[in-house]
C-alpha cells in the first residue's frame, strides 16, 4: 500500500519545482512548461485525495483540469506567437516595455 | 561459494508489495528528476522531452492511485495534445543562437530560496495533516465516471466546452490575423 | 435528470443561455457574412440588455424551485442574482465603450464580441458557483477570454506584451489556486462548498493546513481583484490593453471575484478557529497603500487608473476584514459604486486620449476648455473615486469606514482615510491639468454616441447611488443577507 | 410642516446654477445678472428668516425633516437656532456682496458663477444641516468648487494653493467622518441626528468622547484653522481671487468654529471640558503667533490672511472658556471676523485692481490721493485691530472676559496680543496710506460705486454691532445659554 | 433749566458725522459745525453743573451688552468729578477749535481736521460721563485713536505717521493692563459700575484687589504718559499745535489722572497700589522736568512739562491728595492749553519750533507773548495765579502724607518747572532775534481771543480752590480726606512761592543777564549729565533695542518658522529627500515636482521608489507574489 502522504509530498515537490521553473526560465515556453508542472502537482493531489476519500469528484476535477490546461496552452501559445511576431523574441525578460 | 550465494540471492522471495513500492518510489524519483530537468535544462527542446517524461511519470502515479481513467487521459491529452503543441511552439520560435545563451534569469537564488521555503511550509503542513490510510475499495468505476459527465457534472462539462470554444475562437483570431493584415 | 427537470433548472439560467446563444450567433453571423462591425456591437448590446431584462423578470416573477441546481454545482439566491445583474450592467457598458473606441475597426469584431459574451457567462458562473470545480472552470473561462481580449489589437506591441504578462501571471496564479483547492479537497473531502463548510464546522481539521490551503486559493482570486501581492500584473496589463478592455477587466472580474470571495469565505470555510479577518485587514492596508502611493507618481492615465483600481480593491477588502453584515454590505455597495465610476472614468479616457494622441496625464492640459462636458463628466467620476460626496464613491467609503468603525478595526479606518487623502492628490492631478492649465494645442474631442450613452448611464448610476441610495442599499442588504 | 424656507435658501443658488447653465457662454452680462439675482434672492430670504425668527427661543426653528437613507437613520434635517442663524445670514450677505465683487473676474465667467453658486449652497447647507451625514455632505461639497475657484482664477501659485487647500481640508474632514461614524454606532438607538445625539450626550464614556473629539477636532481645526494646521490658509487666501478670499475668510473658516459649537461641544461635553485647556492654549498661540507672523508680512493680502489666524484665536479662547460670556464672544467673533476681514479682502482687491501689486513696500501716501478708500480702509483696519465702537472689539472683549475667570494667565497673554495686533495694523495703514506719496500711483483712481456697494453694508454692520452689540446677543444668547447649560460650564 | 447731560457728547458726534460725510461740501463751514457742537456741549455742561448744584441729577441707561448673563447698562455718571472734567473739556475744547480755524486755515484737509476734533470731543466727553469700566474702556480707546489720527494728521511726513503709530501702540501697552484690571474687577465682583467700587473695595482678597488697582493704573500710565510709557508724548508734538493743546496737554492726557481719581475708592483701599502710583508719578515728574531743562524745541519743552505736571498730579493722588490732584488737573488744563496755543501762535508767526532761532519777538506778538508769560507764571506757581493754588495744594498733601522723599523731589521739580518755563520765555520773547529773517507777526483775532480767554482762566480759576473762596473746590471735589491738619500749610505755601521765584531768578540770571552761574570746569565735568538729558535718559534707545527690535526679529523668525518648519511638517522629511536626491539624481524630478508639503513629499518619494518595483519583468512579479505568499504563510506560522 502506498503512502498518500508521500504522494502529497511528491506533489508538493513537483509544485515547488514548477514554481522554481516559472520564476527562473527565461523562455516563455519554458515558463509555460513549468506551469504545467504546477497543474500536474495539483492534479496528483486531487487524485490522491480522491483515493483517500474514495470519492470521484477529485478524479473528475483532475479531468477538467487537464481539459482547461489544454485550452490554456492553446491560448498561451497563440499569445506567445503573437508576441514573437511583434518582438521577435520569446524571452520573458526582453519583454518589459510596460513598466513603472 | 559465490555461485551459491548468487543462487541464494536469486532464489530470495521478494514480496510483491516490495517490488511495487520500489517501483513506485523509483517512479517518483525519476519523475521528480525529470521535472527538475524541465526547469533547468539549457535546451528548451530537451526540456520539452523531460516534460514528456514527467507527464508519463505522473500518469504512472495515477495508476498507483487506482485512476486508470485519468492515466489514460493524461497520456492522451497531455502528452498527446498539449506537449505536441508545446514542441511545435518550441520549434517555431527556436533560434540556433538560443543554445548558447543563458536559459535562467538572475533571480535563481532568490527563487530557489523562496520556493524552498514554500516547499518546506507545504511539507510541514502535509505531514501535520496526518493523513491516514485511504478508504478501502476507494476506486471509482470507469463507467460511473463516464456517467457523471452527463449527470452530476453536466454543468462543468458544458462549461469546459465553453472554455475550449473560447480558447479556440481566440487562438484562431490571434493566429489568423496575419493573412488579412499583411 | 429528466428533461422536464432540466428545463425547469434551465429557466433560472436563461440569461446565460441566451448569452451563449448570442455568442454563437455572432460567430456564425460573422462567418457567413462580412458586414459592418457596428451591427455586432449592437447585437451584443441587445443581448446584454435582453439578458438583464430576463434576469430581472425571472428574479421577480419565477422564484427558484430550489436553492441549488445541477447537483449542487450552482445556487440561485438573492446574492447571485444581484451580482449577475451588476455583471450585465458592466458588460453592457463595456460593449458601449468598445463601440466608442475605434480599435476594432480592422476586423475581428465577431471574435471580440463573442469573447465578451463568453466572458460574461464566466462571470455569471463565478457568482453562481457553489463548487470549487465550477469556480475554477468559470475563472478559467473569464481568464482565457480576457487574455485574448487584451491581445486582440494585433500589431500593437504593448497589447501583446500585456497579454503575455497577463497570461503567464494568470496561469501561475490559477495553478497556485488549484493546488490550494486540492488541499481544501484533501482536508474536507469535498469540493462542494456546503460540505466543506460542514467539515470545517465539525472541527478536527489541521488549522495550519487549512490556512495554507485558504491562502493558496486566495492567490487565484487575489489575482483577479489585483490584491497585494497579486497586483503586479495590473498596471502593465491595464496600460497595454485596449482601453475598453482595460475598463472591462478592471471591473468585471473584480466584481465576480469578490462575489466568489464572499461565498468562499462565508459559505465555504467559515471562521471556525481560523481568523482570516486579520489577514484580510492586513492585505487591505497593503493593497490600498501600494496602489495609492505608487499612483501618485504615474504619468500615464491608464496606468494611474490601474493603481487606482488596486487601491479601490484595498478599500473593498476593509469590508472583508470585518465580520459583520455591514462589512459584507459595504463590499457590494462599494463594488456597485466602483462599477459606475470606474467605467465612467474609462468611458471618458477613451475619447480624450484619442483626441490628444497620448496617454500622458500632462497632455490633457486645458481639455476642459475644449471639451467642457467630457471634462466635467470625468471630473465627476474622478471625484467619486476619491470619495467626495454626493457621488457614489462617497457612499462606498462611508459604508467601508462604517464597517471598520463598527467592527472596532480602527487601524483599518485610519489607514483608509489616510489613503483617501493620498488618492485625492492624484485624482485631482488629472482635474488640475484639465481645468487649471491652458490648452497648448487645438484639439477636437469627438464623443461617439456609444460613449455618450455609457457616460450618461455611469453618471446616472454614480449620482443616484450617491444622492438617493436607499433602494440600492435595500437590494444589497437583501443580497448579502444569505451569508 | 410649514413653509420650507431653509431649503429654499439653501437651494436658491442651485436654481441659479441651472439658469446660468442655460445661458450661452458669450452672454457674460446675463450670467452676472442671474448670479447676482440668485445670491440676492438668497439674501432676501435670509433677511426674511431673520425677521421671522423668534428671538426668545433658543431652540431649533423652521425645522425640516425628511427621511433620506432609512438604513442608517439618516434624514434630510435642517433647522436654525441662534448659533446658526448669524452664520447663515453672514453667508448670504457675503455671497451677495462677493458676487458683485466678482464682476471683474477675468475669463470663463460661466464656469465661475456656476462654481460660485455651488459653493454658496454648500456653505449654507453646512450651517443648516442637523444631521451629521448631511452636514458632512455639504461640508465636502464646499471643497470642490473652492478648489476650482482658487485653482482657475487664482494668482501665480494658484495650483499649489488650491491643491494644498483641498488636501489639507480633506485630510481633516475624513477623520471627522470617522468621528461621526463612531458617534453613530455608539449612540443608542443608532443615529446621525445632531439633536438626538445631543439628548443622549451624557451616555458616552469619557474615553470614547476624547477619541471622537480628537477626530472631529482634526476636521474643524484645519478649517478654523488652528495652529499648527493653518499653513494652507495664507497660500489659499493669497492666491484666491478677491471674492473668493472674502468667502474663504468670511465663511469657510466659520465652518470649523461652527462645528465646535454645533457638534463637538453639545455632543461631547466632557471631552470638551477635558480639552478646554489645550484648546485655550492653542487659541492664545493662534492669537499671538498669528499676529507676529502677520507683522512680518510685506504682502497686503498675506497680512490680512495671517490676521485671520490671529482673530480666530479669540473664537477658540471663548470656546475653551465654556462660559456663556466666552462662548457668546466666540460666536460673535466669528460673525465679526466675517464682516471685517471680508471687507479687508475686498479692500485689498480694490487696491490690487488698480495697482496690480500687493507689495506693501510699494505703496505709501495714498491717503491723500484716494480719501474715500483711505477712510474705508481705516475703518476696517480699526475694526480688525479691535477698536471699541466697531464690532470686532465687542466680540474679542467678550471672549476674553469670559475666559479670564477660567484661564487667567492665558487670557493675560492673549490680551497682550492686542499690542502686536495694533502694531501690525498701524504698520499696514502707514505703509499704504501715510507717508510721502509714491509717484507711481499719482494717477490712481478713487474707489468706484460698485466697490462701494460691496463695502458699505459691511461697514454699516460693523458699526451697528459695535455700537449696539446686544442686538447680536438677543439673537444668539438664548441658544448659547442652552449650549452652556448642556456643557455645564466650569464657571457660569 | 434744561438738564440733558447725555446729550453733551452727542452734539460733537453729529458734528463729526456731518463733517466726515459732507466735509467737501461744507468746506470752511465745517469749523462752524464743530464749534457750534462743542459750544452746545459746553452750554449743556454748564446747565448740568447748575442743575447738579441744585440737586437734580439726570440719568439715562440702556442695555448694551450681556456679560455673565447680566446686562451691562450703559449710562452716565454725573458727579462732581465728571462735572469738573466736562466743563474743562467742553470749554477748552471750544476755545481751541475757535483757535484752530485760524491756525489750520490753509490746510487742505481742513474739514477732516474738524471732524477728528469733534470725534475727539465726543469720545472725551463720553469718557468723562461713563458710569462703568467697560464704557470708559471703550471711550478710552476711542480717544486714543482720535489722538492717533490727529498726531498723524500731516501724514505725508514720515515723522508724523511714525509718531501717531508710536502713540497708539505705546498707550495700548498700558491699555492691556487696564483691560486685565477691569477683567479682574468683573471677575471679583461681577459688576462693572463705578458706583459699586466702594463695595468692590471691601473684597477680602487684598492681593488681587491691589493687582487690579495697579493694572488699572497701567492704563493711566499709558494715557497720561507716565514713566516708563511717557515716550510717545514728546513725539506726539508732530501733530498740529491745537491738537497738542487740546489732547496732549489739557484733556486726553489728563484722562489717566481722571481714571485714577474715578477709581479712587479702589486705590484708597490698597495702600500698596497708592505707593506705586505715588512713586511712578514723582519719578515721571522729576525725570520729565529735568529733560525739559535742556530741550530746545518749543513744543517739546511744553510736552515734557506736561509729562512732568501729569506726574505731579499722579503723585498727588498717590499721596492721598485727591482734591489736590484733581484741582491741579483743572488748573493745569487751562494754563497748559494756553501755553500750547501761545506756542502755536509763535510758530504760526515765525515758522520754526527751535527756540534757538527765536528771540525778541515780544514786541511783534504782544498778545501772544503776554498771555504766554501769564501762563508761565501760572505754571511756575506764582501767586495768585491758578497754578500756585493747585501746586501748593499738592505739596501740602505730599507733606501731609509723610513721604518726604516725594515731597523733596516734587519741590525740586517745581524749581525746575519755573526755570525751564522762563528759560523758554526769556529766549523766545526777549533779547535779540537770533535769526535774521525772522518775520514774526501777530496772529489773527480768532487765535488771540481764545488766548486771552484762557489767560483769564489761568489767572482766576485757581481761586475756586483758594482760601479766598473758602476752598470751595476742595469741598466740591473731595474724597473726604478733609483738610491736612498735620502740614504746616503756611510754611509750604511760602516755600512754594520761593521755588517759583528761585527758578525764575536763575533763568533771568542766565538768559537775560547772561551770568555764568556755573564755572566752565564744572560744566565740562557734567557734560555727561547734559548728554543724558538731551538724550532723554536714552529711553527711546532702550526701547528700541530691548523691545522693538526683538519683537521685529521675533516676528520675522515666526514667519520663517511658519514658512519653513510648520509648512514642511517635519524638517527631516525635507532633509531626507534632499539626501536621497543627491544619491539618485534621477529622483530629482519626482522629489521636486509639484509637491504639496513634507508629507506629500514623503508620499511622492515612496511612490517614486515603489513604482520601481514594477520592473516590467514578469518573473519579478511572480517572485513578488511568491515572496508575498511566503511572508503571509510565515507570519501565520510564527503566530
Amino acid at each position: 500500500m502506498i503512502s498518500i502522504t508521500h504522494v502529497m509530498l511528491f506533489s508538493a515537490l513537483i509544485f515547488a519545482i514548477g514554481l522554481y521553473g516559472a520564476l527562473t526560465r527565461r523562455n516563455a515556453i519554458g515558463i509555460l512548461m513549468s506551469i504545467e508542472l504546477i497543474l500536474n502537482a495539483a492534479n496528483i493531489n486531487l487524485v490522491a485525495m480522491a483515493r483517500l476519500w474514495g470519492d470521484k469528484s477529485g478524479i473528475l476535477f483532475a479531468v477538467f483540469v487537464i481539459g482547461t490546461a489544454a485550452a490554456a496552452t492553446i491560448v498561451g501559445l497563440a499569445i506567445l506567437i503573437a508576441v514573437y511576431r511583434n518582438a521577435k523574441t520569446v524571452y520573458a525578460d526582453r519583454i518589459n516595455l510596460l513598466r513603472w | 561459494m559465490i555461485a551459491n550465494l548468487v543462487k541464494q540471492i536469486l532464489d530470495l522471495k521478494i514480496p510483491e508489495w516490495f517490488i511495487s513500492l520500489s517501483v513506485f518510489y523509483f517512479i517518483l524519483a525519476a519523475t521528480a528528476i525529470a521535472a527538475l530537468m524541465v526547469v533547468t535544462l539549457k535546451n528548451v527542446f530537451h526540456s520539452a522531452v523531460a516534460l514528456a517524461v514527467t507527464l508519463i511519470g505522473v500518469a504512472a502515479v495515477y495508476l498507483y492511485l487506482n485512476s486508470e481513467f485519468l492515466a489514460i487521459m493524461q497520456i492522451l491529452l497531455y502528452v498527446g495534445a498539449i506537449l505536441t503543441l508545446i514542441i511545435f511552439a518550441v520549434m517555431l520560435t527556436a533560434k540556433l543562437s538560443d543554445r548558447n545563451i543563458m536559459q535562467a534569469n538572475e533571480q535563481k537564488l532568490a527563487s530557489f530560496l523562496l520556493t524552498g521555503a514554500l516547499f518546506a511550509i507545504l511539507a510541514i503542513a502535509i505531514v501535520k495533516m496526518k493523513i491516514g490510510e485511504p478508504a478501502a475499495g476507494g476506486t471509482v468505476a470507469l463507467n460511473e465516471l463516464g456517467r457523471s459527465f452527463f449527470t452530476d457534472y453536466v454543468l462543468p462539462f458544458e462549461f469546459i466546452s465553453l472554455v475550449l470554444l473560447a480558447a479556440l475562437i481566440g487562438a484562431v483570431a490571434l493566429a489568423f490575423r496575419e493573412k488579412g493584415d499583411e | 435528470m429528466s428533461v422536464r427537470e432540466l428545463l425547469i433548472n434551465s429557466v433560472q439560467f436563461a440569461p446565460e443561455l441566451f448569452l451563449v446563444l448570442a455568442a454563437f450567433a455572432i460567430v456564425l453571423f460573422d462567418f457567413l457574412s462580412r458586414s459592418k462591425q457596428r451591427d455586432l456591437g449592437i447585437v451584443s448590446l441587445i443581448a446584454f440588455a435582453v439578458a438583464g431584462g430576463m434576469l430581472w423578470f425571472i428574479s421577480s416573477h419565477i422564484p427558484p424551485q430550489s436553492s441549488v441546481y445541477f447537483s449542487g454545482m450552482v445556487t440561485v439566491d438573492a446574492f447571485s442574482t444581484a451580482v449577475r445583474f451588476v455583471i450585465c450592467i458592466v458588460m453592457f457598458l463595456a460593449v458601449l465603450l468598445s463601440m466608442g473606441d475605434r480599435f476594432h475597426r480592422d476586423g475581428d469584431t465577431a471574435e471580440y464580441y463573442a469573447l465578451l459574451l463568453f466572458m460574461s457567462v464566466g462571470l455569471s458562473g463565478l457568482s453562481l458557483s457553489k463548487n470549487l470545480l465550477m469556480i475554477y472552470l468559470s475563472l478559467e473561462l473569464v481568464s482565457l477570454s480576457s487574455y485574448i481580449l487584451v491581445s486582440l489589437t494585433k500589431r500593437e506591441f504593448f497589447s501583446s506584451e500585456a497579454s503575455l504578462k497577463y497570461f503567464l501571471f494568470g496561469a501561475l496564479s490559477t495553478g497556485i489556486m488549484l493546488y490550494g483547492m486540492s488541499l481544501v479537497y484533501g482536508l474536507t473531502g469535498s469540493i462542494d462548498l456546503d460540505r466543506t463548510f460542514a467539515a470545517v464546522a465539525a472541527g478536527g481539521l489541521n488549522a495550519g493546513a487549512l490556512y495554507l490551503a485558504v491562502v493558496l486559493v486566495l492567490a487565484g482570486l487575489g489575482f483577479k481583484i489585483a490584491m497585494v501581492p497579486f497586483q503586479m500584473w495590473a498596471p502593465d496589463v491595464y496600460q497595454g490593453a485596449p482601453t475598453p478592455v482595460t475598463a472591462l477587466i478592471s471591473v468585471g472580474p473584480k466584481v465576480a471575484a469578490f462575489a466568489v470571495l464572499l461565498r468562499f469565505f462565508y459559505k465555504g470555510i467559515g471562521d471556525f478557529g481560523m481568523n482570516w479577518y486579520d489577514l484580510a485587514g492586513f492585505l487591505s492596508v497593503a493593497t490600498m497603500t501600494v496602489g495609492n502611493v505608487i499612483a501618485v507618481s504615474q504619468n500615464n492615465v491608464k496606468r494611474m487608473l490601474a493603481y487606482s483600481s488596486i487601491a479601490q480593491a484595498g478599500y473593498i477588502l476593509i469590508g472583508f476584514a470585518v465580520p459583520s453584515a455591514l462589512g459584507k454590505q459595504s463590499v457590494i455597495i462599494y463594488l456597485l459604486a466602483y462599477v459606475f465610476m470606474n467605467l465612467g472614468a474609462f468611458a471618458l479616457v477613451i475619447p480624450l486620449i484619442r483626441a490628444v494622441g497620448s496617454e500622458e496625464i500632462s497632455d490633457l492640459k486645458g481639455v476642459a476648455q475644449k471639451a467642457p462636458v467630457a471634462a466635467l463628466a470625468l471630473t465627476l467620476f474622478l471625484l467619486s473615486l476619491a470619495g467626495i460626496p454626493p457621488m457614489a464613491g462617497f457612499l462606498g467609503k462611508f459604508y467601508i469606514f462604517s464597517a471598520a468603525v463598527q467592527g472596532q478595526k480602527l487601524y483599518l479606518a485610519v489607514a483608509g482615510v489616510l489613503n483617501s487623502v493620498i488618492a485625492l492628490y492624484y485624482y485631482v492631478r488629472v482635474i488640475k491639468y484639465m481645468y487649471l492649465d491652458q490648452p497648448e494645442k487645438d484639439l477636437a474631442v469627438a464623443l461617439h454616441p456609444a460613449i455618450v450613452a455609457a457616460v450618461i448611464i455611469a453618471a446616472a448610476g454614480t449620482l443616484s447611488i450617491g444622492i438617493y441610495p436607499e433602494p440600492f442599499i435595500r437590494i444589497v442588504a437583501g443580497a448579502v443577507s444569505i451569508f | 410642516m410649514n413653509f420650507p424656507i431653509l431649503s429654499l435658501i439653501a437651494f436658491t443658488p442651485i436654481a441659479g446654477i441651472l439658469a446660468v447653465l442655460a445661458v450661452p457662454k458669450k452672454n457674460e452680462k446675463l450670467i452676472r445678472v442671474i448670479a447676482t439675482a440668485a445670491t440676492g434672492i438668497a439674501l432676501l430670504l435670509g433677511i426674511g428668516l431673520m425677521l421671522a425668527y423668534n428671538y426668545r427661543d433658543g431652540a431649533m426653528q423652521f425645522v425640516e425633516k425628511y427621511t433620506w437613507i432609512k438604513t442608517f437613520n439618516i434624514s434630510y434635517h435642517l433647522g436654525v437656532d441662534g448659533l446658526s442663524l448669524s452664520m447663515v445670514f453672514l453667508t448670504v450677505l457675503l455671497c451677495f456682496l462677493a458676487c458683485i465683487a466678482s464682476y471683474r473676474i477675468e475669463g470663463r465667467q460661466k464656469e465661475y458663477f456656476v462654481l460660485y453658486l455651488l459653493l454658496e449652497t454648500g456653505m449654507l447647507g453646512t450651517f443648516l444641516a442637523l444631521d451629521l451625514f448631511l452636514f458632512y455632505v455639504f461640508w465636502e461639497v464646499v471643497l470642490v468648487p473652492m478648489y476650482f475657484l482658487i485653482g482657475i482664477w487664482g494668482g501665480p501659485r494658484k495650483e499649489y494653493a488650491a491643491i494644498k487647500f483641498f488636501l489639507y481640508t480633506l485630510a481633516g474632514s475624513v477623520f471627522m467622518l470617522l468621528g461621526f461614524i463612531a458617534l453613530y454606532f455608539t449612540s443608542n438607538p443608532h443615529t446621525f441626528d445632531i439633536l438626538e445625539l445631543q439628548k443622549g450626550s451624557g451616555g458616552f464614556a469619557i474615553g470614547f468622547q476624547q477619541i471622537v473629539f480628537m477626530a472631529l477636532f482634526l476636521g474643524f481645526a484645519i478649517k478654523v484653522p488652528i495652529f499648527p494646521f493653518h499653513t494652507w490658509l495664507p497660500d489659499a487666501h493669497v492666491e484666491a481671487p478677491t471674492p473668493i478670499s472674502v468667502l474663504l475668510a468670511g465663511v469657510l473658516l466659520k465652518m470649523g468654529g461652527y462645528g465646535f459649537f454645533r457638534i463637538s461641544y453639545p455632543i461631547l461635553p466632557e471631552a470638551a471640558k477635558w480639552f478646554a485647556l489645550p484648546l485655550a492654549i492653542l487659541g492664545v498661540v493662534n492669537i499671538i503667533y498669528g499676529a507676529f507672523v502677520a507683522m512680518a508680512q510685506i504682502d497686503f493680502k498675506k497680512l490680512v490672511a495671517y490676521s485671520s489666524v490671529s482673530h480666530m484665536g479669540f473664537v477658540l479662547l471663548g470656546l475653551a472658556s465654556m462660559t456663556a460670556t466666552g462662548m457668546n464672544g466666540a460666536l460673535f467673533q466669528m460673525f465679526n471676523h466675517g464682516t471685517i476681514t471680508g471687507g479687508m479682502f475686498l479692500l485689498v482687491g480694490v487696491l490690487y485692481d488698480r495697482t496690480h501689486t500687493r507689495d506693501l513696500k510699494s505703496f505709501g501716501g495714498l491717503g491723500a490721493q484716494i480719501p474715500v478708500y483711505a477712510g474705508l480702509l481705516t475703518v476696517f483696519t480699526m475694526g480688525s485691530l479691535g477698536l471699541p465702537g466697531l464690532s470686532g472689539f465687542v466680540s474679542e472683549f467678550l471672549s476674553l472676559l469670559g475666559t479670564f475667570p477660567v484661564f487667567q494667565v492665558i487670557t493675560i497673554i492673549a490680551v497682550s496680543g492686542i499690542v502686536v495686533t495694533a502694531a501690525y495694523h498701524l504698520m499696514l495703514l502707514q505703509r499704504v496710506l501715510l507717508g510721502p506719496l509714491n509717484v507711481r500711483w499719482k494717477d490712481i483712481t478713487e474707489i468706484n460705486r460698485r466697490e462701494l456697494v460691496t463695502l458699505v453694508p459691511l461697514m454699516a454692520i460693523t458699526l451697528f454691532l459695535g455700537l449696539y452689540p446686544i442686538s447680536m446677543l438677543y439673537l444668539q444668547g438664548p441658544s448659547v445659554a442652552m449650549l452652556v447649560e448642556k456643557v455645564k460650564g466650569l464657571l457660569v | 433749566m434744561m438738564n440733558y447731560p447725555y446729550l453733551i457728547p452727542l452734539f460733537p458726534l453729529m458734528a463729526f458725522a456731518a463733517n466726515i460725510l459732507f466735509g467737501k461740501k461744507l468746506g470752511k463751514k465745517s469749523a462752524l459745525v464743530s464749534i457750534a457742537a462743542s459750544t452746545a456741549s459746553a452750554a449743556l455742561s454748564i446747565s448740568a453743573f447748575v442743575n447738579f448744584l441744585r440737586g437734580s441729577v439726570a440719568s439715562v441707561s440702556f442695555a448694551w451688552l450681556n456679560v455673565n448673563g447680566a446686562p451691562v447698562m450703559f449710562g452716565i455718571l454725573v458727579d462732581q468729578l465728571s462735572l469738573m472734567m466736562l466743563l474743562v473739556v467742553s470749554v477748552i475744547g471750544t476755545l481751541i477749535q475757535v483757535y484752530s480755524t485760524g491756525y489750520m486755515s490753509d490746510d487742505k484737509r481742513f474739514s477732516r481736521f474738524f471732524a477728528y476734533m469733534s470725534l475727539f470731543m465726543f469720545s472725551m466727553l463720553s469718557l468723562v460721563l461713563s458710569n462703568n469700566f467697560m464704557m470708559i474702556y471703550i471711550f478710552w480707546e476711542l480717544v486714543g485713536v482720535c489722538s492717533y489720527f490727529l498726531i498723524s494728521f500731516w501724514f505725508e511726513k514720515d515723522s508724523a505717521a511714525n509718531a501717531g503709530k508710536k502713540a497708539f501702540i505705546t498707550t495700548r501697552i498700558g491699555d492691556v493692563g487696564l483691560f486685565i484690571g477691569l477683567a479682574m474687577i468683573f471677575w471679583l465682583s461681577g459688576s462693572p459700575y463705578f458706583s459699586d467700587l466702594p463695595a468692590i473695595a471691601q473684597n477680602p482678597d487684598r492681593v488681587l484687589l491691589t493687582a487690579a488697582a495697579i493694572l488699572i493704573f497701567c492704563g493711566a500710565v499709558g494715557k497720561s504718559a507716565q514713566f516708563p510709557l511717557h515716550v510717545w508724548l514728546p513725539d506726539a508734538m508732530e501733530g498740529p499745535t491745537p491738537v497738542s493743546a487740546l489732547i496732549h496737554a489739557a484733556t486726553m492726557v489728563a484722562a489717566g489722572v481722571y481714571l485714577v481719581a474715578r477709581c479712587y475708592p479702589l486705590f484708597a483701599a490698597c495702600p500698596a497700589a497708592l505707593v506705586v502710583v505715588a512713586y511712578i508719578g514723582i519719578v515721571t515728574a522729576f525725570m520729565a522736568g529735568t529733560i525739559a531743562l535742556v530741550v530746545n524745541d518749543i513744543k517739546r519743552i511744553l510736552a515734557y512739562s506736561t509729562i512732568s505736571q501729569l506726574g505731579y498730579m499722579i503723585a498727588a493722588l498717590g499721596c492721598g491728595g485727591y482734591t489736590a490732584g484733581t484741582f491741579h488737573l483743572m488748573t493745569h488744563a487751562f494754563f497748559k492749553a494756553l501755553l500750547f496755543l501761545g506756542a502755536g501762535s509763535v510758530i504760526h508767526g515765525v515758522h520754526t519750533q527751535d527756540i534757538r532761532q527765536m528771540g525778541g519777538i515780544f514786541s511783534k506778538m504782544k498778545i501772544t507773548a503776554a498771555t504766554f508769560i501769564i501762563a508761565s507764571l501760572a505754571i511756575a506757581g506764582v501767586p495768585p495765579l491758578a497754578g500756585f493754588w493747585s501746586k501748593d495744594e499738592i505739596l501740602v498733601s505730599m507733606f501731609a502724607s509723610g513721604n518726604y522723599v516725594i515731597f523733596g523731589l516734587a519741590y525740586l521739580t517745581s524749581i525746575f518747572t519755573a526755570f525751564y518755563m522762563f528759560r523758554l520765555c526769556f529766549i523766545v520773547f526777549f533779547g535779540r532775534p537770533r535769526k535774521a529773517d525772522l518775520h514774526a507777526h501777530e496772529s489773527p483775532a480768532v487765535m488771540t481771543v481764545p488766548l486771552m480767554v484762557l489767560a483769564f482762566f489761568s489767572i482766576f480759576i485757581g481761586l475756586v480752590g483758594s482760601p479766598l473762596m473758602h476752598n470751595w473746590f476742595g469741598h466740591f471735589v473731595t474724597f473726604g480726606e478733609g483738610h491736612h491738619g498735620g502740614a504746616p500749610a503756611g510754611l509750604i505755601m511760602g516755600a512754594s512761592v520761593a521755588a517759583g521765584v528761585i527758578g525764575i531768578a536763575i533763568a533771568f540770571a542766565l538768559y537775560i543777564l547772561k551770568w555764568q552761574l556755573v564755572p566752565q570746569a564744572v560744566r565740562i565735568r557734567f557734560t555727561w549729565l547734559h548728554t543724558l538729558l538731551i538724550n532723554k535718559y536714552y529711553m527711546d534707545e532702550i526701547y528700541l533695542s530691548a523691545i522693538i527690535r526683538p519683537i521685529a526679529l521675533l516676528s520675522k523668525y515666526s514667519f520663517r518658522f511658519d514658512k519653513n518648519l510648520i509648512d514642511g511638517v517635519v524638517n527631516w522629511t525635507g532633509l531626507f529627500s534632499l539626501f536621497l536626491s543627491e544619491v539618485k539624481n534621477s529622483f530629482d524630478k519626482h522629489v521636486v515636482d509639484g509637491l504639496v508639503n513634507g508629507a506629500a513629499k514623503l508620499v511622492d518619494l515612496c511612490s517614486g521608489h515603489a513604482r520601481r518595483l514594477q520592473t516590467g519583468l514578469i518573473q519579478n512579479y511572480m517572485l513578488f507574489i511568491i515572496a508575498g505568499l511566503v511572508i503571509i504563510l510565515f507570519v501565520n506560522l510564527i503566530r
